[in-house]
């Protein structure tokens, strides 16, 4: 019998699922931090996570809320300065995968997170690239994590912060990109991963009694499907108990006043 | 040569309206006092320089000393908003807001070129992004050996760096562990520095043949003020009170409780408040 | 991810004929013993990268294994000239030795811009100098917010990097401390590193939060010499033979006393001999 | 009463008095080492000494016998990667005095530590740059230390390793440079100072007891003396006392087999 659980839990459970645990993850705050520790706590113990602090390998017991956690650095390998961590580690090629998510997403995976609404005069500024620029470019391949809907899911963006295929097809390519790009985007309704040919974000598997019309009606686009579309396998019972455990000692270490 | 002087006292020797400041910390040691003796003594016009502008750029930028931004994410950590930041971008609030945008990647190498007296940084950046159409500082050179076009950007040379560090030893050396950030290079990539400090030791005694320690010689004042970097944190003296990270949201979303806020917290009190205010959390915890 | 080997199979699986091969170690942590496993193993058509060939590359010269050498100081410190060196350059023996000359400033960067993933490095050198006339590898970029025209050099991209340090842990990771020079650049940006350690420990222990350390999956291979930077030094486990870089003077003069000593002490020899060499040195103290 | 002195004593002693307190010194192994060393040790007890192994702020209480000994490194305020040291704080201007020698200088105080001979079949290969080009143009101003021979003080240099004044006058700010160059050569002979104008190293001040044509028979241009030329003090019993209690130090630690 199949655990309740909900629509963030499967999102987190699936993306932590994709990774292997000969990886080295460049992690984000929120669902990747979540995804990569739950991945390191079940099937994947010697993940090697990095977080852009400068913390590498590091093990935290339970989530950072920021980036720089003093809990990420007293359990990493060793802390490395910044400008080293974008130098040697990101620019040097030594991530396998990159996490991003966004504000809004295009059907080739592009990522803003940097305004809606016109760049000189926004309607909301959002906080900007941060690390994601140079992440979604030399990370050997991306994963996104985003909860699905039209205002984030939308057809055109009105900033380009990262690069995921550009306009599609070899548009990477010709831009010089060596790496993969997002091979993989999970949402709370369904997975996506990048048709061979056009590169378009294209549904490959769909969480258990989601429907087809529940995502069209999440996206901004025509969504397409695979030839063959999988049901996403539900969350076990010891991912969701791993994965609430993580989120249950974050609330009590984060709810203590430090 | 690194003088020991009040807080007040070495920002009013050392930070002067119209400057460029870069204070950083990147999570870890914020200067959080400096940055209210500088809102204090109503320092204007600045050129704000950070990473990752967040509280405190945030209260510097609501109350009004900011007329431009350099940065690369501007958001409250693991929150949300920044909203003095926000009100100033979407409605001139307190006044316009001049912002220079960047990715992490290119801030860190602009500070990692102005502390290696470079004029510019050459990174594998900003491909297939709206950035630089936004950012005309952002430009190219070409390998020389490969073809391959890179793109750079200018190295920050900022007139004053401030940060906040573990201790000082008697002669002004600065030591500094755990997460580093960009501190030792926005110091050395500036013409003045500043450092606030959690203590003041006779020596750093037994330490790692490599730690981080900025030489006396490469600082200009150095303020002891204890729990100087709270709400964010001092590795091995006090944590991260991530509560009052959530409790900013609340704060800063409208300007009077914004308003009344800065003036309860930082206009009517002195740097001292800062070890009190860690004093409170330790004894709560 | 790093294997621990024995040091003879390391070398058979990463060092190979024709390659590229960095031995770094900055007066500090040369890797001796590595180098005479490379010598044993008679490799061939080597191009030895390394900022200062002292006596190791003496010998690899000497013994014919390196077609070409990319240094900046060539001379065996603080006593005087290499020997071997002059030898190949001088009388091209035992054959001809090509060399492609740098600064110290340049081959550090080089190494940095290696690790960084970037194919060249920017400094501000040679000026005035007549490096760059025989050196056509010396370009330069012209500063795209300055006009300033900077040197460059093609960033080093080993084939291998072979260095020595101080301990690995079971996982394969490796920790140096004292010296650190340009090993953990020269490991990042080589395509396979061979890395030869005093010893393996369960876990490295107390140790600053920011200690220079090599993930295991940085290294290709981890092999455990003891002793096996001498007559160079381990910070920690042993001191600097300095009376041997001073009899070395002796026997590299010429050919004859130069191979007579590598046949004793190199290629009869196994890696062995080096734990011993510190014994005996520390007990003649 | 003057006490007796060696040539190389009264040069390193001369090198010692420009050194000032506040002087951060880039040092190079030998009789920079030693003059550095001796400053430190007598009038100028806070100067800070970095050497090019990474070594900040350095006290050994021998002098090195090479550039990285494990002395040097235990005694500094910190160490730092080679990458950073010529970066961060040789091409960082954080350097207000460097040290140099050579095997060949010429009247602008250019150096050769490359070839005697032509490049590609020289007739002695020597070590070669090291540091010395970029320590030539990034240090505040550069002494230079080396014993006098019609040899080593040629009329041309078979090679240019480092930049002195160049071909003399405004030829450094020519190409750019913004630091001083060579203020000082200081021989066993006498001291050498550039003429404001001309930019030739012009004698300033003669060793007791050297006469002019000591000078000149060990010199292979026409030496040029200053308007005023004093006679170079003499070393004083505590200097020579503390430099030879150094090398004797320093005697006993290498003599030791490590």
């Amino acid at each position: 019998m199949t655990p309740d659980y909900k629509p963030n839990e499967i999102m987190t459970i699936t993306a932590a699922r994709a990774l292997k645990n000969e990886d080295v993850v460049f992690v984000g705050i929120g669902m990747p931090s979540a995804a990569a520790n739950l991945a390191r706590l079940t099937h994947a113990p010697g993940i090697t996570l990095i977080y852009e602090s400068g913390t590498l390998a590091t093990r935290p017991s339970v989530l950072p809320l920021s980036i720089g956690d003093g809990e990420l650095c007293e359990t990493a390998l060793t802390t490395v300065s910044v400008p080293e961590m974008f130098r040697y580690w990101l620019q040097g090629g030594r991530v396998s995968v990159g996490f991003l998510g966004g504000a809004q997403i295009d059907k080739f995976a592009n990522l803003n997170t940097t305004v809606v609404g016109p760049y000189d005069k926004p309607k909301v500024r959002l906080p900007g690239g941060g690390g994601a620029p140079e992440i979604a470019t030399s990370c050997g391949e991306i994963f996104i994590i985003m909860a699905q809907s039209k205002r984030g899911f939308v057809g055109k963006l009105d900033f380009v912060t990262s690069l995921g295929h550009g306009e599609g097809g070899r548009h990477r390519e010709k831009l010089g990109v060596k790496t993969r790009g997002p091979t993989r985007l999970v949402t709370d309704l369904c997975v996506f991963e990048p048709d061979p040919e056009t590169r378009e974000m294209t549904v490959v598997s769909i969480h258990p009694g989601i429907t087809r019309e529940q995502i069209q009606d999440n996206t901004g686009w025509t969504v397409r499907y695979a030839a063959k579309v999988a049901e996403t396998a539900p969350p076990t019972a010891s991912e969701l108990a791993a994965l609430r455990e993580l989120h249950a000692r974050t609330a009590r270490a984060h709810g203590a006043a430090a | 040569m690194a003088r020991v002087l009040p807080l007040a006292e070495a920002v009013e020797a050392i930070v002067r309206d119209g400057d460029s400041v870069a204070m950083e910390g990147f999570t870890h040691l914020i200067p959080h006092a400096a940055g209210h003796e500088i809102i204090r003594q109503s320092r204007k016009h600045l050129t704000l320089i950070r990473m990752t502008p967040d509280i405190l750029y945030d209260q510097l930028i609501g109350m009004g000393c900011a007329d431009r931004l350099v940065f690369s994410w501007g958001g409250n950590p693991g929150v949300g908003s920044l909203y003095r930041l926000r009100d100033a971008v979407e409605n001139g609030w307190p006044h316009r807001l001049e912002v220079e945008e960047h990715s992490h990647a290119a801030m860190a190498n602009a500070y990692e070129a102005g502390a290696a007296g470079l004029p510019f940084a050459v990174l594998r950046g900003y491909i297939g992004t709206d950035l630089p159409k936004v950012n005309p500082r952002i430009k190219s050179v070409t390998c020389p050996y490969t073809g391959e076009v890179l793109a750079t950007v200018p190295a920050h040379r900022p007139d004053v760096a401030v940060i906040h560090a573990l201790k000082a030893d008697r002669e002004g050396n600065v030591l500094l562990e755990g997460i580093l950030g960009v501190q030792k290079e926005a110091v050395l990539a500036a013409e003045r520095a500043l450092v606030t400090v959690e203590e003041v030791v006779d020596d750093f005694g037994p330490r790692s043949l490599n730690a981080c320690i900025l030489p006396a010689w490469t600082v200009s004042a150095v303020a002891v003020v204890p729990g100087g970097a709270f709400p964010s944190y001092a590795q091995g003296y006090y944590k991260r009170f991530n509560a009052f990270y959530k409790e900013w949201d609340g704060i800063a979303r409208e300007r009077d409780t914004f308003l009344a806020w800065m003036k309860e917290n930082v206009l009517t009190k002195t740097p001292d408040a800062f070890a009190a205010r860690v004093r409170a959390l330790q004894a709560a915890e």
